[in-house]
């Protein structure tokens, strides 16, 4: 329906275009647009399935095929040329069909995460899935946008819906609290995001990048708009100083929200802060940026290092992996460009995506099974219990740490290169030496995991979830592909 | 240029002043005859009873914030209809039609929907 | 006599600033959004502002609708996010009897 | 495809790590069994390579080259190995070692048997590919993969402190490797290649403080695995929590791939960094050297004194490298093999005599000799090859070193010495105290001798110890290529520099040209 107003807004908004129709129905557009439209309809098919009682147990299969459906879309548009479509508002080309992988992978994911999850809640799943897929839908529509209102209705459309969902568990406090905190934050990145698109909209007098002419770009208006947007971007990728809320909404939010909100939403807002910084940013942003960067890494390892409850190690880890992703765009003003940014990002979050998704992922079979908090303490000595659970975990924190042979390892490395290449040595070497910070506390998880007795009168269950699982083995199996046999994705990149 | 807002600026000015001035010039001369009807809420007469303070039901703002959603989608349409005439001028009317009738299928199924979870039943 | 765009922008400008500081100072919730609601009008009036003043900057072709457009999406936002909020704010009620931030601390370190 | 390539040996042993884990964890006979056959034939492959290597030319020998991904920006990383003068000596020993220390954790490895056999496999997997990859980035690859299973090893089979040592060991070596990663990423984009034999040969043109800079990154990574002199803590640590084949891997294979690393990338790729830094090197390692040994005199634990000891050895290692003459470059490379195989065979005789005992003390025993004369004969060989006597490995090499090192320094050669004769002197301190002496303690009375395993095990160090000492030109005349080449390249280098000298000396105004400008 989103695109359907967008049509709407964009026929308006130039009455003088011809031929219009013809675009909006051509080929091309229904190519670029296929994987939201996909979503979209899937989406009514949900509500419908809340509307129409038979159709309840077909949710599942509903859930299922519109993803797949979405895959295929995204699929023709990696290959196929790039496609600029409602006046450049909307760009498909490999990248955003790449994102659009990650994206429906972290929902899938996040999804059979959440299977048997929730018990107080368990008459809601259908609104669960429903917000779950208007989530992937609004991400999908953030990557491929190049152009403020869209993204916006993007941003909305992600956001809105994860606000419920880290309220889901009603009856749990800390599960409102997450929600509330969020949701209050959120609103106000949203505003500001708001103002500042407006100020550069008032300094531009256009919302398209491509529209914009570079003349107007060192304006007041624009450098205050686009340091607003960068700021709520910041918020939602969880960057100092915006990242405060990071680890109280973690933790607070059911697992399986946060396992979506670790991947989906990072990924999502990655997915445009590229092409916005590409567009918006001064060259002279370059070693601001940089600075936030190293300090955003500092304040996520160093935060990280004192943490016992699981979540909260990972979500301290994933501010330190924004910084790291920052350091792209840094890099960006810098000689390599924003292609080759876009491209290091996108390997380095597909990378995270599967190692932060299997790792909490396991963080939630664990927590719905043992119905307490997920802690360094509890886990000790799971590898004797579950070795194959601890291996996944294992295999997740080395990737999570950059050990070479893990996707980590090569999305770490192409970030690193490009802050090398865009001659900012001493930022790549300071943030080698706060990774290794970062090593401490991922060791410090396998150490629990295989070096010390487990707990008395904590006692772990013994047989995973089949499902689960599964997944993580998945995962894992993505991570090291990711990390041996890079070629099939990056060639694909090019 | 700032200038231009002297005019605003004086009426506001008078207004105040004649509030202010009405008001101290009953002070001064107004003659003060206390008791309690004067002292307690004027309510259209009828002396007040109970807590101004009573809750209302749940349904209440549910029904309210539903009301509001749907009211405000409806600003969408004003972009169909202003832009209806230019629109028909290149004979986009129908494409246009199609578009507001997705939009509009779109939200009889969410009211479909409330309806359903009963959103909109008020005794239950 | 009209007003140049530029003061309606001061004026955004400092909507903005006023809901940014509630934001930040108020500690019930309701007025916290009551703040955002301010900063939302805020941007929805430089939009308007800033349309106006490249509707009406020489040579421009035709209406600049951007603006009034972003501007009639952030309603609806504005809405939706009013009627969330709320939400939340009745499930917080119900598990604290209490719509004070302060009391929202279970989550730290 | 060909059985005997680099390929199968480097993965022979991930295979057979795959076949233990599957095995059911209650069967340790099969997992030991699966894991001796597959070190056993990795071993095999490997000597037979080495033996097939034809050490007259300084080119790469079995090599496999296949494209593995392409970088953004166009760069080809390969999948590269190769077999060179450099690094045969390295894949030999430790092909060597792999069955040998399979054959030592029958003795100490109990609990979780299984793990322990898949990370022992992986290890050998790592390490043989850090030696046979001939891509900046492969190489890389299996330089922190090899971290991996040797932190498992310690971290869960290691003794009460283990936490501390293997965290402590973890992050000081992965802090370097990700300093010299910067510098790998630095050279790439330079050069547009991870080949490292292209880039042996283009990187040597760089001007002297980049080469000096890109010298320290991956000197940086190197010395902290050697260890050098102010990096050697971890060191005593991992060794002293270490189980027994963890020490044996960590001294005998793991160490040298510091050493190979400055070897194949400080001094080949940055010949002229690696000249203008060699007088600190070569007084680092000198230092090593003497201090080590003071370490070692202060030490009660026989295995701490003996990690000590390997600080010193790895001196020499350093110092005749830095020497970059043709004597300490063979030293050198020598004296990596002689302390693989005297220290490794210390630590397997502690392991045996811990075994045993459960101490380390010293002053726990004292003339066991008695009680076990075959172990009291191996010792003493292992402690007379590791103090350098004429007629073992350890003197060979040594002698080399300080050859090479007195035409450069003379002054470190002789610290050197006297390294030579503290080494003796703590050693068979240590050697007294332990063997002979009166037999006091109840507790040693009762001690038994080697068994045949035990033995068996250790034979194949002692022949090539004496197979060293006696003929040590079979084994440099297989590196004999690849020193001459190296030699050359250092000739060139300096060729070089000089002319620079000469040439600043020309542009540098004389006290006469001054004189005569005031004239004028």
């Amino acid at each position: 329906m989103i695109a359907a107003m967008i049509q709407a807004s964009t026929t308006t908004a130039d009455i003088m275009k011809a031929g219009l129709m013809e675009e909006i129905f051509s080929e091309r557009t229904l190519q670029a647009t296929g994987p939201f439209m996909a979503l979209s309809f899937g989406i009514l098919l949900l509500v419908l399935a809340e509307i129409v009682p038979g159709l309840q147990l077909l949710r599942k299969l509903i859930f299922i095929a519109t993803l797949g459906v979405a895959g295929w879309c995204a699929w023709k548009t990696i290959g196929a040329p790039e496609a600029w479509v409602f006046e450049d508002t909307y760009v498909a080309n490999s990248t955003t069909g790449w994102w659009t992988m990650l994206f429906l992978a972290a929902t899938f994911i996040a999804w059979l995460f959440g299977q048997r999850y929730y018990k107080a809640e368990s008459a809601l799943e259908g609104e669960h899935d429903l917000l779950m897929m208007s989530a992937c839908a609004g991400m999908v529509l953030m990557a491929g946008s190049r152009d403020l209102l869209v993204f916006f209705v993007g941003l909305e459309l992600l956001s809105v819906p994860l606000y419920t969902l880290s309220a889901f568990q009603r009856s749990r406090r800390e599960s409102v609290e997450a929600g509330l905190k969020y949701f209050v934050l959120g609103a106000f990145a949203a505003a500001t995001y708001l103002f500042g698109s407006a100020l550069v909209y008032a300094g531009t007098g256009t919302l398209t990048f491509k529209a914009i002419n570079p003349a107007d770009l060192g304006g007041p208006l624009v450098i205050a708009g686009a340091a607003l947007i960068a700021a709520s971007l910041f918020f939602k990728v969880s960057v100092f100083p915006f990242h405060m809320w990071v680890p109280d909404v973690y933790q607070g939010a059911p697992a399986p929200v946060t396992t979506f909100m670790a991947t989906g939403t990072k990924a999502a807002a990655f997915a445009f802060l590229v092409p916005a910084a590409a567009a918006l940013l001064p060259y002279e942003s370059k070693h601001l940026a940089a600075v936030i960067a190293l300090v955003t890494m500092a304040v996520g390892n160093f935060g990280a290092l004192v943490q016992t409850d699981l979540k909260r190690l990972l979500a301290y880890s994933g501010v330190a992996h924004a910084g790291t992703l920052l350091l792209a765009i840094a890099a960006l003003q810098g000689e390599p460009g924003p292609d080759a940014a876009m491209r290091a990002v996108l390997f380095y979050m597909a990378a995270y995506v599967f190692t932060a998704g299997g790792a909490f992922g396991l963080v939630t079979m664990l927590e719905s099974q043992t119905g307490r908090a997920v802690t360094i303490d509890s886990i000790k000595g799971l590898a004797a219990k579950r070795p194959g659970i601890a291996a996944a975990l294992a295999l997740f924190m080395l990737s999570l740490g950059g050990i070479p042979a893990t996707g980590g390892f090569l999305g770490k490395y192409l970030v690193f290169s490009l802050a090398v290449r865009s001659d900012l040595l001493v930022v790549a070497l300071i943030g080698i030496v706060l990774s290794v910070v970062a090593l401490a506390y991922y060791l410090r998880v396998i150490v629990a995991l295989y070096m010390q007795p487990e707990m008395d009168g904590k006692p772990v269950p013994t047989q995973a979830r089949a499902l689960s699982g599964l997944v993580a083995f998945a995962c894992a199996v993505m991570v090291l592909a990711l990390g041996l046999v890079p070629a099939w994705f990056l060639d694909s990149l090019r | 240029m700032l200038a231009d807002y002297v005019p605003i600026l004086l009426l506001v000015g008078v207004a105040l002043g004649f509030a202010l001035l009405n008001n101290a010039l009953s002070e001064l001369f107004g003659r003060k005859r206390k008791n309690i009807g004067k002292a307690d809420a004027y309510e259209c007469g009828m002396e007040p009873r109970g807590s101004a303070r009573i809750r209302l039901s749940i349904h209440f703002y549910l029904i309210a914030v539903l009301f509001i959603l749907f009211d405000v989608e409806a600003v969408f349409l004003f972009l169909w209809a202003v832009s209806a005439e230019a629109l028909r001028a290149q004979d986009m009317a129908m494409l246009v039609l199609y578009e507001i009738g997705v939009f509009v299928f779109v939200l009889v199924l969410a009211l479909a929907y409330v309806w359903r979870k009963g959103g909109l039943e008020w005794d239950r | 006599m009209t007003v140049p765009s530029e003061h309606l922008l001061i004026l955004a400008g400092i909507l903005f600033a006023v809901g940014a500081a509630g934001f930040f100072l108020r500690r019930n919730v309701i007025v916290v959004l009551m703040c955002i609601e301010l900063m939302l009008n805020a941007a929805n009036l430089s939009f308007l502002a800033a349309s106006r003043m490249h509707t009406l900057k020489a040579g421009a072709l035709g209406p600049a609708l951007e603006g009034p457009i972003f501007a009639i999406f952030v309603i609806v936002i504005a809405a939706v996010e009013a009627a969330v909020g709320l939400a939340l704010v009745i499930a917080l009620y119900r598990n604290r009897q209490s719509v004070n931030l302060e009391d929202v601390s279970d989550l730290k370190d | 495809m060909n059985f005997l390539s680099l390929t199968v040996l480097i993965f022979l042993p991930l295979v057979g790590a795959l076949l233990v884990a599957a095995t059911p964890s209650k069967a340790v006979g099969l997992q030991r069994g699966i894991t001796l056959l597959t070190m056993f034939a990795t071993g095999v492959i490997g000597i037979m390579l080495c033996l097939d290597f034809n050490g007259a030319s300084a080119a790469a020998q079995h090599v496999e080259q296949r494209p593995w991904f392409t970088l953004p920006g166009g760069i080809p990383v390969a999948y590269k190995l190769g077999l060179d003068g450099l690094s045969v000596l390295m894949v030999a020993l430790t092909a060597l070692l792999g069955p040998i220390v399979m054959l030592s954790t029958w003795g100490h490895i109990h609990e979780r048997v299984k793990e322990f056999m898949v990370w022992l496999l992986v290890m050998q997997t790592g390490m043989l590919g850090v030696f046979l990859s001939l891509d900046l980035v492969l190489f890389y690859t299996f330089w922190e993969v090899s971290l991996v299973p040797l932190y498992f090893i310690l971290g869960i089979w290691g003794g009460s402190n283990r936490l501390y040592a293997t965290i402590k060991f973890f992050l000081y070596t992965v802090f370097g490797s990700l300093v010299m990663l910067i510098a790998v990423i630095w050279l790439m984009y330079r050069f547009g290649t991870t080949d490292i034999v292209q880039l042996t040969n283009v990187a040597a043109n760089l001007p002297g403080d980049v080469q000096l800079w890109l010298f320290a990154a991956f000197a940086l990574a190197f010395s902290i695995k050697v260890p050098l002199m102010p990096f050697h803590t971890w060191l005593a640590d991992a060794h002293t929590e270490a189980p027994t084949s963890g020490s044996v891997i960590l001294a005998g294979v793991l160490l040298k791939m510091g050493t190979y690393g400055l070897l194949r990338f400080c001094i080949a790729m940055f010949p002229a960094a690696a000249i203008e830094a060699a007088p600190l090197m070569m007084a680092l390692g000198a230092i090593g050297i003497v201090y080590g040994a003071f370490l070692a005199m202060a030490q009660t634990d026989i295995k701490r004194l003996v990690a000590c000891s390997s600080v010193s050895h790895l001196g020499y290692v350093v110092l005749g490298l830095f020497a970059m003459t043709a004597a300490g470059l063979r030293g050198g490379l020598l004296q990596m093999v002689n302390h693989g195989l005297s220290t490794g065979m210390l630590f397997l005789l502690i392991g045996m005599i811990y075994e045993r005992r459960h101490t380390r003390a010293l002053d726990q025993y004292g003339g066991i000799a008695s009680v076990m004369p075959v172990y009291a004969l191996f010792f003493v060989i292992a402690v007379l090859s590791s103090v350098g006597l004429p007629g073992l490995n350890g003197f060979v090499g040594e002698y080399l070193v300080l050859l090479g090192t007195y035409e450069r320094a003379p002054i470190l050669a002789a610290i050197a010495v006297t390294g030579v004769i503290f080494g003796a002197v703590y050693l068979l301190m240590a050697t007294r105290k332990l063997l002979f002496g009166p037999l006091v303690l109840q507790a040693n009375k009762t001690l038994t001798d080697l068994r045949a395993r035990e033995v068996v095990l250790m034979l194949p160090i002692v022949v090539l110890m004496v197979w060293m000492g006696v003929a040590p030109n079979t084994f440099l005349a297989r590196t004999e290529g690849s020193l001459v080449d190296l030699t050359q390249r250092l000739d060139r280098a300096r060729a070089v520099r000089t002319a620079e000298l000469i040439r600043e000396n020309e542009t540098r105004p004389t006290v006469a040209d001054a004189e005569e400008s005031q004239n004028r």
